[in-house]
């Protein structure tokens, strides 16, 4: 499996959440429905196979592991990731995350505020200051491919 | 039917009227405060506050005598032989990063050995291994049996190979399993070996008696026993507090400083550089105080009942690998759902208001050993419990689990 | 006259109501909490009490929230240029003890210089000198001018001997000069120093900017800043934060724990082993938002009133030595009544209400040197003046100062 | 100048002490009279020689410091005591404390209550648990001579 491959595969899948997941997300009527979609997204994104996983790719959360691949389409500007996580739910919101970035120039990534896009998905608790399901770190990890000013 | 009376021990925690909806069984990672405590810490800051130890004026031998009287009643409930023998640190982890620090070269000389255990919290094992890997001390460490529990015939063997100090906890923050510290103790001592116990658990669980125990180093943190953050004790045995290196340098600690020599103070104050979380040590009194009128008979009467309901419930639930233990546990249960990452099987409670926590907690070398056998490769969901916690939250809980699991494995 | 308003200030401190008795004019070794803070405190017990980085619960992410705010906040208030500057300690001495601690082996190797300076409090000396001794690092140390000035022309043939750390106090806690730090970092800079800046009693005067001093160290203790017992602060550039060796070693600090191989964590949470002083950071942060509500340079004005009241009816009272220069007063005065012990002095003040302190002030280098010139081979009668100190205070404080001296002399 | 002197100096000034100024202590008017007794107090017991003032026999309290000499009589079973004093007031204060253990029997100083009796002379708040002014260390280091049991 090379990068190109995945994220090739990633293209498509993120693209059925957008059009499909994202809108029964926001209008799920309980938690438990937010849930059972939720746990579907992460089986949609294809899965980083273990020896492509290495250490430095590692986003450090508390409580599970999460990994993403970065890269930067130079000559057209848009950067493309490809990520995974051990954990279903997590790796769920992570997925909605890509959605939002996915080919995003350099000057849209470094404005872009996942925060409120995240609140308006009725999301936004997922995004606090903790550490614990990483998710936060992945926000920051996609933020810091972005160059300094 | 025990005569603890939950309901009106509850009425003393403003958390519980504050956070109606939830139900905290996260209680190993730290418990809440009675009113007492609050009060006696607002108390202190309101009328009391000056520095302690130094001061000319009574405002502040005021301070100095409340906080020695802390330290008394903090003494007096551990029944250690001495009040300077309980030194006040900001924590556990500073208390075990203190004995680590403090007994190389004074006790440890290279090519000595230490013995440790496989559920060890990461504070009684980085502080250790740190050190000593520069020292070139090497440590042993006591296995597990099948049922998770500390090997007792490996124990004995690996006391022969002479560690000079042998450290283990009291009660395993993961697994709940109280650990039969007295008989580790007996030996360790018959092998002439330092005992320290990591009684961050164990002091919930019961107060430990230091001249029965005779152990040499007991150490916890206030904020696990009812207290409030940044205040811990380190008991020591005066002999071995003497003994101890300063990791802490500074003010009070000593005796006299110039530039060309310095002179160390006398316990309890040379191992207690600067200021000292006055506050702290005076609510840590206040819950000690606080928790005196209850009988702890009663209160561990009314835990076991709650364990007992629990595991009873989880048997229902399909899919439930357990890793605790039922019997000689303190209360904590590390669970997980066939096949399902911890962590969302918590965030699933989290959903419904159960607080528990979910990975390693801060004890990977247990848990690469349970991976091996279990289904624990991620870690555990942890549901801890405490006195302040009811049957009917037991069974919130035990709700929210079959939810849980009937949404992830549809 | 100020636009400060001292009466409405002072109104925020429940122990003035508490305590209408007395002049509390021991601010140097640690000031009283306006209700913000421990109503911060009691707040964060009562309502969001867990603990933090840890948990798979919105209790628990709520009050990692929180404790990341303070950060933030703490941040803010020294201008940082991340958050993860600011490590949050026990306070300025266990700050002290992590730097030169986490430097040796690191940065500094047998045969280097360090060089403090003759006014150093003992946190700023007595860690060093441990380590400094054990790994054969030398001490040098700026030397007074008779205005017990720090010898800045001895301070740059000192640094000619290309100290690798130079550190020192932004003011002194006996005298209460304020130091030329601005200047002294930038000379240290020139000669490739590595900056430690004490900031115990600097920060209580004004708010120290990091970007602008450009020191690499900077720390305090949040009981001098209005703040709780039991926190402190230990900012470095992010650089040198990263080299310092952990001095403890515990829970969040590490990234994986095996008993073969360890490794840390990223900052700030490397430097921060085992459960912080969660409530501790929260009410520092809870007083720095408090003081933002006025202005400094107002508060300053006031303190200097307070000052000049002080120093000119000091003038008017027989047989009174001045340790303490006027200009470049941060609100400091150290004095003794000539031939009298000032424990006596002190004393006869507290007889009168008035709490002040007497001794060496954990200065004992200073006191040796000052001891040469002055009357003070005992020490001196501290007063130290906050922005709640009044006019009338520092008249009852004269008043009594002339009736300890009249009953002296008798 | 030997302990044997030493002991005999302290003798008569701690008699007349005892007879005088503790009852002007305990009867006075107002803090200053009684401050103005105290002062005296320390004036009339004999300082301790310099080089008679070995490091081991400093007492340490914070923000002064004092010295304490004791002689134990074995064959009548009498404890006495020399002490002396940087800070006057202190001074004054031990010297009431010496009065009141001076000559006693092993079986007695170890049974003496002496907060108590501070207590008596209204003198209470100095014997506090704070180290600040050495009193405290002080009346332990004299308890401290009273055999473990
Ligand atoms: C200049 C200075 N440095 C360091 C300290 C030590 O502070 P703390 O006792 O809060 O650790 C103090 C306060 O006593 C101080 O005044
Ligand atoms: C067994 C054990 N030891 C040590 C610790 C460390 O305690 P603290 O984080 O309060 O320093 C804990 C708590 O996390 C624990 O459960």
């Amino acid at each position: 499996m090379t990068l190109e491959q995945l994220l090739a595969d990633t293209k498509p899948a993120l693209l059925e959440i957008q059009q499909r997941d994202l809108t029964d997300i926001k209008q799920a009527k309980d938690w438990q429905s937010k849930y059972r979609v939720l746990m579907q997204l992460g089986k949609k994104l294809p899965a980083i196979p273990e020896k492509m996983k290495q250490p430095e790719l590692l986003v450090k959360g508390c409580e599970s592991r999460a990994w993403l691949l970065h890269y930067h389409d130079k000559t057209a500007d848009r950067h493309y990731f490809v990520l995974d996580s051990e954990a279903r739910i997590v790796k769920g919101l992570m997925a909605i995350m890509l959605c939002l970035v996915n080919g995003m120039t350099t000057a849209e990534l470094c404005k872009f505020d996942l925060c409120h896009s995240f609140d308006q998905l009725n999301l936004k608790p997922y995004l606090s200051q903790s550490r614990g399901n990483g998710l936060t770190a992945m926000a920051e990890r996609i933020k810091a491919c972005c160059p300094a000013k | 039917m025990t005569g603890f009376d939950v309901q009106q021990f509850r009425q003393h925690f403003a958390f519980f009227q504050q956070q109606p909806d939830w139900v905290y069984l996260d209680n190993a990672a730290t418990m809440h405060k009675p009113d007492a405590v609050i009060d006696a810490v607002s108390a202190f800051y309101q009328r009391h506050n000056s520095n302690v130890h130094r001061g000319a004026h009574r405002l502040s031998q005021q301070a100095t005598a409340q906080f020695e009287q802390a330290r008394a009643t903090v003494a007096g409930y551990i029944n250690a032989r001495n009040n300077h023998e309980v030194i006040f640190t900001s924590g556990a982890t500073a208390a075990l990063n203190q004995i680590a620090f403090g007994l190389m070269h004074t006790v440890l000389q290279p090519g000595d050995r230490i013995l440790l255990t496989q559920l060890e919290h990461h504070a009684n094992i980085v502080p250790w291994q740190l050190h000593c890997q520069r020292y070139g001390i090497i440590i042993d460490v006591v296995p597990l049996t099948a049922e998770h529990q500390l090997d007792m015939v490996a124990y004995q063997q690996l006391l022969q190979l002479k560690p000079k100090v042998v450290s283990f906890s009291h009660i395993s923050n993961v697994l709940g399993h109280i650990q039969p510290v007295a008989e580790m103790v007996r030996q360790a001592k018959a092998a002439g070996a330092i005992t320290v116990i990591d009684g961050a658990q164990g002091i919930v669980y019961q107060p430990a008696d230091m001249q029965q125990l005779d152990c040499d180093f007991y150490v916890f943190s206030g904020h696990k026993l009812y207290g409030p953050t940044g205040i811990g004790v380190l008991y020591g045995k005066s002999q071995w507090l003497e003994t101890l290196t300063p990791i802490f340098a500074g003010g009070e600690m000593i005796d006299s400083v110039s530039f060309i020599n310095t002179t160390f103070n006398k316990l309890p104050f040379r191992l207690e550089a600067g200021t000292p979380n006055i506050a702290g040590a005076i609510g840590l009194s206040a819950a000690i105080d606080w928790l005196q009128n209850y009988n702890i008979a009663q209160i561990i009467e009314h835990k076991l009942l709650l364990l007992k309901a629990f595991y009873s419930g989880l048997s229902a639930i399909k899919g439930i690998d357990i890793l605790s233990l039922p019997v000689h546990n303190a209360g904590i249960v590390a669970l997980n759902v066939d096949g399902q990452h911890p962590a969302d099987v918590a965030e699933l409670l989290n959903q419904q208001h159960i607080a528990v926590r979910a990975g390693q907690h801060c004890a990977m070398p247990l848990f690469s050993y349970l991976a091996q056998h279990n289904s624990a490769q991620h870690g555990a969901v942890r549901c801890s419990f405490a006195a302040y916690n009811t049957l009917d939250e037991v069974n919130r809980c035990l709700l929210a689990l079959e939810q849980a699991v009937e949404i992830l494995t549809a």
